[in-house]
């Protein structure tokens, strides 16, 4: 993804808050989203959009997935009186690496039930995460390694 | 609008209105700040995906047009809360409040904070709380 | 029905920031207010939406979005500035 | 260059009123002649001249004085810095004197009146760099001032008496004025404005303080001219006045008071200037005595007081400068034998002192037996303070005769320096001294057919009854006469002893300018209490008053009121939720020591209030609010933490606290009432219901609060947008080039 | 103290908000919203950007000075007002050119207000960051 | 034409400020633009002064909507000579401040919020809508807290932070009062309200009423209110504080008169007898005040509020006379006072100090600055002929007529407690001998003449104020009748149609 | 309604000028907050209150609903907001520059300016 995908979305935002969807309001969207972005981003980086599209779909749909079941056993442990939870804090060794990808793992990592984002580490190499049902940490690696991060770097790498 | 869909409504909405009730009750509940960031975050912004989901449907049901103009609300609060959270951990990192003792692999806190990986030897320098 | 399922649910938001509430005023930590009062603006989203549904209005719709664009500034700029050590009691 | 210059407008100041005389002399046609231009003709007040008796009499004296004084400052400040203003301000007096005795209109009298004092006030701290001279000028001004303001008050109750600010039209409606319950206090303002310029018990003492000023200006505007200002306008109003008997009360006692005093306060003194200076009060104390009697003859003999005194006493001062000149001490004490070096000024001398004494046949002589006549037919007691007071200046001319220019020199005496040279210098004393004499045994007849007779006349409005004659056989005015002349001797014989008595005395008793500087001392110290009662500093003490007055006019305002609005509790449960969650906010602010949780309260105050205005259809508000209010919670919390913690300034006292709750409180609750009493009436709405019309057909815009904003009320707008600008241009200057290393 | 994921994301979000703060703007005249809610929009758009990035990053990204901005909207504002003068009408007469576009006055001056308050504003909150901070 | 003079003086200052700060980086454009800004506001005065004096009162519909509706600006004889006598301030002010602030690191600055001040002084006196008023009041607010801060010192800093809390203190009850009078009548325009607010219950006049006063009480700094003005304004720069105390508690006064005039008739709210006795006391205090000072700005400073005493009498007492009195008080005391504050602002420039105990010589070393000072001063202390006997006498007279004995009398002594006043800086200032030591620092001949022809020009006017009274009293004499009769008004601003 | 409404505004405004009298400056700036709400809020009251009916013309229509909710009032709170906004960050950064300079916060010891 990069700034005219960006900009895209802008435009479809702009459409989605008009609550009208025509040509004519898209190409207002995508200019005064030209407008903003270019107010608002450091660096610009080349055009290369593929078929990320479908990718982005099957992410969101196992993103959403993940997000209501684990949430479930959040609520779990928060409404029982005992605490099950075993907190650690875990290295997550990345291979997302752009900012954006770093930021958008760390996000659904955030958004998954059971781990947080506490932070990236200097090097870019780990993330850095809070687990509250940690028993097992390999496994929880491997979960995030096989199930976001991969869907993940489809959706950004094409 | 049949009866079924106001049913559905109803359930999805209720059981918003429970996440969000259960976020705010993890936030009391929970021992360490850093097992409290979790709650809000995922629970209370589950519960108020679901509650802008039935405002959506029923505004899309009620009114002629559709009106998915909620979902923008929805997408946004997913895309800060998860930031908003990190940024409290890391203050509560760099403030080293205090962590549940149960919390396994207390000494990597220190690395975290400096946001150094976790094999990194710290120097004296460094103090540990 | 939906009135009434709005009332209840209402009334366990209301709650919640009842709860949220307790939270802010008890802390500890200047970071638990924060965190309190970044749910709080959540809740209060939801009590917004569910007026729009209450008086099937759309008006509201963007309060709400206001409310969370505010709520993630307010909660981001707050612990920048404990970070910075800007906040001291 | 320059010198020639200023030769020429000292020359032309000069010149200046010896043309006013003549134009005076030619302009008159007795009995009245007017002149008039419109000034302020709404208010009366317009350039409306007189030209009868009277004010012939003062006229010609102020511009025959004045043209003596101008040629007699010619030589004496001869040397000094400044003349050129000097002259200016004497010339700038004169005119002002002039205006003063020839204005027809009251309040156009007023305006040459206070331009009098004015001008003086600039004569008499002449000598600025002294600091006797700056507090004695002030002390002139700040009395004849005071007067003056009386004046007015009395001036205005005169006209709106009158219906009319002219002076004849006044006159002329005079008898009238009796009945109303402004003629007292126009009397008694008039009368202190008077008092106070004439110098009368127990505003006296301003007089001999302005001896501070170069000894020309004491021989003008105290012998001559401002000092009888006073008595011209008592003179000018007694055809209004003289009928009531507070005048004729109060006229002689002050006359009489001040005469008897100043006379012995004269005698005490060894300054001879200040001795003159007080025999001037003595004077002016018998001319408001003879106009307090009023009659025929107390008028002539005051008209006949008024130009002695002007011929001799200014004749004097001259002398008294000469001798000033010469010596450079007007001390008695260090002054003898000065007859054989200042020969002249000995002959003037003389001469003015005999018509001071009433000896025969001056002028002060015809006056003296004139004042006798009129005192005889009145009251025995005011007879005996005349031929007293007039006992008191027998001795003050034989001490201002002898002391100085008799005896022989001894190794306290002052050197005498040969000043007569001067022919400026010694002329016009000798002239002036010499008319007192020349004119009752040469001018007699004419003297009184061209000045007394046109004088009574304007004041009285018939002329004298008898013709003005040196010799009227003996009399008991000839025997009281003698009686003084052979007093005023026996005193001078036990000068001495007299003298010592009078220091003792007047040194026990208080005197005025003492009196007038705790006075003067007593206001500042007044004006300073209540300036740090008021202006403490305090800001919280500031704020507190405020609002205590607030509190108080509101109070009031209920008070006056007294009905209760009705009241009615329809809102619903949620909207009671919201108030009484806003209420508790209020209520935690109030009461938390810390400052996050304040702030964070506030934030759900104003939160709250966005939930209100969402509430009650008001979205544009509702949005508004809701970053105005994140906006200034992120602002504050910037800022606070540069600021000191709540606890660094001491807890108000509990008494503070109550008063400030109270104060709030009472602030608080009348508000509820006005608001239930404004909301319990229903509200006009043909503004709503137009702006509804025509916000989408003519403004093109569906959101009326916008249209409002950008085009019905674009101007509140404008306004508002330049505010936002300008406060940020100023928070903006507030920070910068200041941090807070920039303090060392 | 940096944040990759902060700093990303509010890029990101900024320029959400700048969209809807030009949104607001725009059809503030029918709808709520106008000049002073879009500009405290930007303002707290550009007051995101400078809190992950710097006072002087937002600085180069507006190119102008908020002094600047904010008298360019002051400008807008009098040309608004005093427009209609030349045409015969009072001062601050909305003139409508419909047939071109929904375009008048008040429209230019809703603009003034926006650019004036953003400059404003926003001149405050940067300048208060750099010297309090 | 009505149109562009109307709104003139307002547009014009605000695009003079504007450009000025726009052009800020080249200094010698942007003064170009302050100065042609300050003359052209200066003519179009003159102009509107003309207009009305041809026309009567003359109203806009700013906008073109009709009165009730939208904003209206009106001129009656007061409001346009206010108008002319601040765009004559204002020029002096900046000829003044050319020479004071120029060395100054916000030089520039000071013009730009100098002009946005006038367009908040011009738009309060022009306005007819009782909001619109407030926004007015609240530019003139923003842009005087601007000035004071500017360059701002310790002891500065701490005087702004007097005027700033306090001066909010009125602008809420301001606002609030304004909210409150549109709840009870339903609109803002002050024609309208003068027809409405009549049908008002007593209670509820009183009371809005009430609160009007409490914040144009301390606006114009009426006793016991004005603790902001001592405590602020000898803080400030010379070139600031002439302008300061020249029109803006006179703004202040202006709206006591406007609003108690046209929206509330002063004897139907019950407030007459108040405002008397406030009268009274302020007159009293404010001169007492400045008998205690031994600096010559706070001398001055009291004496603004001793002074703005007999103004508001002239409202109290609520007769043709005494508002005219009043009125002409005022044109007199702005012009007066100002001249003052720069003659002061002078002698601090040029000897660093203007402690009385600093001062002397002046007279002697500059005879003719004796001349200038003493005629604003004895002006001030209500010397006959010049312009501060004329106002007074007016309003004392009114007082007599009217049976206030005991104002009329404290009138009285305020103006002796003036001449010592006054007589107090002269004789310490001008007449003392110059002190050891005392600097005396040489100006250039343009900052010279910078500094002397506001002065001189000043001084001219008072003189011409003092002898060409008849026609600005029958021009006094009209605007209190207009302010008394208000039909004139309303039928003026009601009948301007779209 | 207007009946809570007015006590709420009447309490609003007491508290805040209680604060506005206390020594401390963030407590005036505090009070100063809840004052500028409480009259925003006064206003809005003093212009009676309507309930689910903003001031918007809907789509084809010319005017306003029946029963719509006073725009005025609305108007003139958004002009007072905005002011009271500008004056409101100016007010703080002068009580951050004053308290820097006078080293406190504590309004009484403001005083030197008044010492002569
Ligand atoms: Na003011
Ligand atoms: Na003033």
């Amino acid at each position: 993804m990069n700034l005219l995908t960006l900009n895209i979305v802008l435009g479809v935002s702009w459409m989605l808050i008009n609550g009208s969807f025509s040509i004519f309001n898209f190409i207002v969207g995508f200019v005064v989203g030209f407008v903003c972005l270019s107010l608002t981003q450091a660096t610009s980086g080349p055009l290369n959009y593929g078929r990320q599209g479908w990718a982005a779909v099957k992410l969101l749909i196992y993103f959403l997935k993940e997000v209501v079941i684990t949430s479930i056993k959040v609520v779990w442990d928060v409404l029982t009186p005992t605490h099950l939870s075993e907190p650690d804090i875990i290295y997550y060794p990345l291979d997302a690496k752009s900012d954006l990808e770093i930021m958008l793992l760390a996000n659904m990592v955030s958004m998954t039930p059971g781990s947080l984002t506490l932070d990236v580490s200097e090097d870019r190499a780990y993330l850095i995460i809070h687990a509250m049902f940690a028993r097992d940490k390999a496994a929880v690696i491997e979960e995030l390694k096989n199930g976001l991060e991969k869907r993940l770097l489809e959706v950004t790498r094409g | 609008m049949s009866t079924v869909t106001e049913w559905v409504l109803s359930i999805l909405l209720l059981t918003g209105g429970v996440f969000l009730l259960a976020g705010s009750i993890g936030l009391v509940r929970l021992q360490d700040i850093y097992m409290r960031l979790h709650a809000p975050t995922k629970a209370s912004t589950l519960g108020i995906g679901l509650v802008l989901l039935v405002s959506a449907i029923y505004a899309t049901l009620t009114n002629d047009g559709i009106s998915i103009s909620e979902l923008l609300v929805t997408v946004f609060l997913f895309f800060t809360a998860p930031i908003t959270a990190h940024m409290m951990a890391k203050t509560a990192l760099h403030q080293r409040l205090h962590r549940l003792e149960r919390t396994q692999n207390q000494d990597l806190f220190e690395n975290a904070r400096l946001r150094l990986s976790p094999d990194a030897e710290l120097d004296d320098t460094v103090s540990k709380p | 029905m939906l009135n009434t399922v709005v009332m209840i649910v209402s009334g366990m938001v209301s709650l919640a920031l009842i709860l949220n509430l307790y939270r802010l005023l008890v802390g500890p930590d200047v970071l638990d207010r924060v965190l309190a009062l970044d749910t709080m603006y959540i809740n209060g989203i939801a009590l917004i939406v569910l007026l729009g549904i209450y008086f099937r209005s759309a008006l509201y719709f963007e309060g709400a979005l206001l409310i969370a664009l505010l709520g993630f500034i307010s909660s981001t700029a707050l612990c920048k500035f404990l970070i910075r050590g800007d906040l001291i009691e | 260059m320059a010198q020639t210059r200023l030769n020429i407008a000292l020359g032309s100041m000069v010149l200046l009123p010896f043309v006013l005389f003549m134009w005076v002399v030619f302009t008159y046609q007795p009995p009245l002649t007017q002149l008039s231009w419109p000034w302020v003709p709404s208010l009366d007040i317009n350039l409306m001249f007189r030209l009868d008796g009277l004010s012939v009499l003062f006229a010609g004296l102020i511009t025959g004085v004045g043209l003596l004084v101008q040629l007699y400052s010619l030589a004496y400040m001869k040397g000094k810095p400044a003349r050129f203003s000097f002259h200016l301000l004497l010339t700038l007096f004169m005119l002002s004197m002039l205006g003063l005795v020839l204005a027809d209109n009251i309040l156009l009298l007023f305006v040459f009146w206070e331009l009098t004092t004015l001008t003086s006030y600039l004569l008499i701290g002449y000598n600025h760099e002294e600091a006797k001279s700056r507090k004695n000028a002030l002390q002139a001004m700040i009395i004849t001032g005071a007067g003056g303001l009386a004046l007015l008050a009395g001036l205005l109750m005169l006209g709106n008496l009158a219906d009319s600010y002219q002076l004849s039209l006044i006159i002329e409606r005079a008898p009238g004025y009796q009945n109303s319950v402004w003629f007292i206090p126009s009397l008694i303002c008039v009368l202190v404005g008077a008092f106070a310029k004439s110098a009368q018990f127990p505003l006296h003492f301003w007089l001999p303080g302005a001896m501070a000023a170069p000894t020309p200006v004491s021989a003008y505007l105290h012998s001559a001219t401002m000092v009888k200002a006073g008595v011209y306008l008592l003179a000018r109003l007694l055809p209004v006045y003289g009928e009531t008997a507070l005048w004729g009360w109060s006229l002689g006692l002050a006359g009489a008071i001040t005469g008897l005093w100043c006379g012995l306060l004269a005698l005490r003194q060894t300054d001879l200037k200040l001795m003159l200076a007080f025999s001037t009060n003595v004077v002016l104390g018998k001319l408001v005595m003879l106009l307090g009697i009023g009659t025929e003859t107390a008028v002539s003999a005051a008209l006949l007081l008024i130009a002695a005194h002007a011929f001799y006493k200014a004749g004097l001062f001259m002398v008294i400068g000469i001798v000033d000149k010469a010596t450079g001490t007007r001390e008695y004490a260090q002054l003898r034998a000065l007859k054989p070096v200042l020969g002249i000024s000995f002959v003037a001398a003389v001469v003015g002192a005999a018509s001071k004494a009433g000896f025969p046949p001056t002028m002060g002589f015809l006056s003296k037996e004139y004042m006798y006549k009129a005192g005889a037919y009145t009251d025995v007691f005011v007879t005996i303070a005349m031929v007293a007071i007039n006992i008191l200046l027998v001795t003050l001319a034989l001490v201002l005769v002898m002391k100085p220019f008799l005896g022989e020199k001894d190794n306290h005496t002052a050197e005498i320096k040969p000043v007569e040279q001067y022919k400026l210098l010694w002329m016009p004393p000798l002239l002036l001294t010499c008319l007192g004499l020349i004119v009752p045994l040469l001018f007699l007849g004419q003297f009184q057919a061209i000045i007394i007779d046109p004088a009574m006349l304007a004041m009285l409005g018939n002329g004298s009854p008898e013709a003005v004659k040196l010799w009227s056989g003996i009399n008991l005015a000839l025997i009281l006469s003698l009686l003084t002349l052979i007093s005023g001797a026996v005193l001078y014989r036990f000068y001495t002893p007299l003298h010592q008595f009078l220091v003792r005395l007047t040194g026990a008793l208080p005197n005025g300018p003492d009196v007038y500087a705790r006075i003067l001392d007593a206001v500042i110290k007044l004006a300073s209490w209540q300036t740090r009662t008021l202006q403490h500093g305090q800001l919280s003490g500031y704020t507190l008053q405020f609002f205590i007055v607030l509190a108080a006019i509101l109070v009031y305002g209920v008070y006056a009121t007294g009905a209760l609005p009705n009241l009615s509790f329809d809102a619903e449960f949620y909207e009671y939720a919201i108030g009484i969650l806003m209420v508790g906010c209020a209520a935690i602010v109030l009461a938390s020591p810390s400052r996050l949780t304040s702030i964070a309260t506030l934030g759900m105050i104003g939160f709250l209030t966005t939930l209100i205005f969402m509430i009650y259809s008001a979205p544009d508000v509702s949005k508004t609010q809701l970053l105005v209010e994140t906006l200034s919670v992120v602002f504050i919390a910037i800022v606070m933490r540069k600021l000191p913690l709540l606890n660094t300034v001491p807890k108000p006292s509990r008494r503070r606290r109550l008063v400030q709750l109270s104060v709030a409180g009472t602030i608080g609750l009348c508000m509820t009432l006005l608001m239930l009493m404004i909301t319990s009436d229903p509200l006009d709405q043909s503004l709503p219901e137009y702006f509804s019309q025509y916000s989408y057909p003519i403004a093109n815009g569906r959101n009326v609060v916008n249209v409002i904003l950008v085009d019905f009320r674009a101007f509140d707008t404008l306004g508002e947008v330049v505010v936002v600008v300008v406060a940020a241009i100023a928070a903006i200057s507030v920070v910068r080039r200041f941090r807070k290393g920039d303090e060392q | 103290m940096n944040s990759i994921i902060f700093r990303t994301a509010s890029h990101i979000v900024s320029g959400l908000m700048l969209l809807f703060s030009v949104y607001l703007f725009f059809r503030g005249h029918n709808q709520p919203g106008g000049g002073f809610i879009g500009a405290l929009i930007a303002v707290i758009a550009f007051g995101l950007l400078m809190l992950s990035e710097s006072p002087d990053y937002v600085r180069r990204q507006l190119k102008q000075t908020p002094l600047f901005m904010s008298l360019i909207g002051v400008l807008c504002l009098l040309a608004a007002a005093v427009m209609p003068l030349f045409f015969g009408q009072p001062l601050l007469t909305g003139l409508w050119w419909k047939e071109i576009l929904p375009l008048g006055t008040p429209l230019l001056f809703d603009l003034g207000v926006y650019l004036a308050v953003i400059g404003g504003v926003l001149g405050i909150l940067l300048k208060v960051e750099e010297e309090l901070s | 034409m009505t149109e562009w003079l109307l709104v003139a003086p307002v547009i014009l200052a605000l695009s003079t400020g504007t450009f000025a700060a726009l052009f800020m980086r080249w200094r010698t454009l942007s003064l170009v633009v302050i100065w042609v800004g300050a003359v052209v506001q200066v003519v179009s005065a003159i102009a509107l002064l003309m207009s009305v004096l041809d026309e009567g009162i003359v109203a806009v519909a700013v906008g073109n909507w009709p009165a009730p509706f939208g904003i209206s600006f009106v001129a009656d004889n007061l409001s346009a000579a206010m108008v002319l006598i601040t765009a004559i301030i204002g020029l002096a002010t900046v000829a003044y401040a050319s020479a004071d602030l120029a060395l100054r690191p916000s030089y520039p600055l000071y013009h730009v919020l100098i002009q946005i001040l006038l367009v908040g002084v011009y738009g309060s006196f022009l306005t007819g809508d009782i909001f619109n008023l407030y926004v007015w009041f609240e530019v003139m607010l923003i842009s005087s807290f601007g000035l004071m801060i500017l360059d701002a010192n310790r002891v500065q800093i701490e005087g702004a932070v007097k005027y700033v809390i306090l001066n909010l203190v009125s602008t809420l009850v301001f606002l609030l009062a304004i909210g409150l009078l549109h709840g009870a009548t339903g609109t803002l325009n002050m024609a309208d309200l003068s027809l409405k607010v009549p049908m008002l219950d007593s209670g509820k006049t009183t009371l809005i009423a009430s609160l009007f006063l409490f914040g144009f009480a301390i606006k114009s700094a009426l006793f016991p209110v004005f603790a902001w003005l001592p405590a602020s304004y000898h803080t400030l720069p010379s070139g600031v504080v002439a302008i300061f105390a020249g029109l803006l508690t006179k703004v202040g006064v202006y709206a006591l008169m406007r609003v108690f005039t046209l929206v509330f008739s002063l004897p139907n709210t019950g407030l007459q007898t108040l405002l008397i006795i406030i009268a009274g006391l302020t007159m009293l205090t404010g001169v007492l005040g400045a008998a205690s000072q031994f600096n010559i700005k706070r001398i001055l400073s009291f004496h603004i509020i001793s002074q703005i005493g007999y103004m508001v009498m002239g409202l109290a007492l609520y007769t043709p006379l005494a508002i005219a009195g009043g009125i002409f008080y005022i044109i007199h005391h702005i012009i007066v006072k100002a001249n003052l504050f720069l003659i002061g602002g002078y002698l601090q420039r040029k000897h660093g100090s203007d402690n009385l105990s600093d001062l002397g010589g002046t007279y002697k070393a500059l005879p003719w600055l004796g001349v200038l000072f003493i005629i604003p001063a004895f002006s001030l202390a209500g010397f006959p002929p010049l312009s501060g006997f004329w106002g007074k006498f007016m309003v004392i007279r009114a007082s007599l007529e009217t049976g206030q004995y005991i104002l009329a009398a404290t009138a009285l002594f305020v103006g002796l407690m003036t001449i010592f006043s006054m007589t107090k800086i002269w004789s310490e200032a001008f007449w003392k001998a110059r002190p050891d030591g005392q600097p005396n620092e040489p100006l250039t001949r343009k900052e010279h003449w910078l500094y002397l022809t506001p002065i001189v020009v000043l001084a001219i006017m008072t003189i011409i104020i003092g002898l060409a009274v008849e026609p600005l009293y029958q021009f006094a004499d009209t605007a209190a009748r207009q302010l008394l009769d208000t039909t004139q008004y309303v039928d003026t601003v009601m009948g301007v149609l779209r | 309604m207007e009946t809570l409404w007015s006590i709420v505004v009447g309490v609003m405004l007491g508290a805040g000028i209680y604060l506005m009298m206390e020594r401390h400056l963030v407590r005036f700036i505090f009070g100063l907050m809840i004052v500028s709400n409480a009259v925003n809020l006064g206003i809005f009251v003093a212009g009676r209150l309507t309930k689910g009916n903003p001031p918007l013309i809907d789509e084809g229509a010319l005017e306003l609903a029946e029963g719509f909710a006073n725009p005025l009032p609305q108007a003139l709170i958004l002009t007072a907001i905005v002011i009271g906004f500008g004056l409101l960050l100016f007010t703080m950064i002068l009580a951050y520059r004053a308290s820097t300079e006078m080293g406190t916060a504590d309004l009484d010891q403001y005083r030197e300016s008044e010492e002569s």
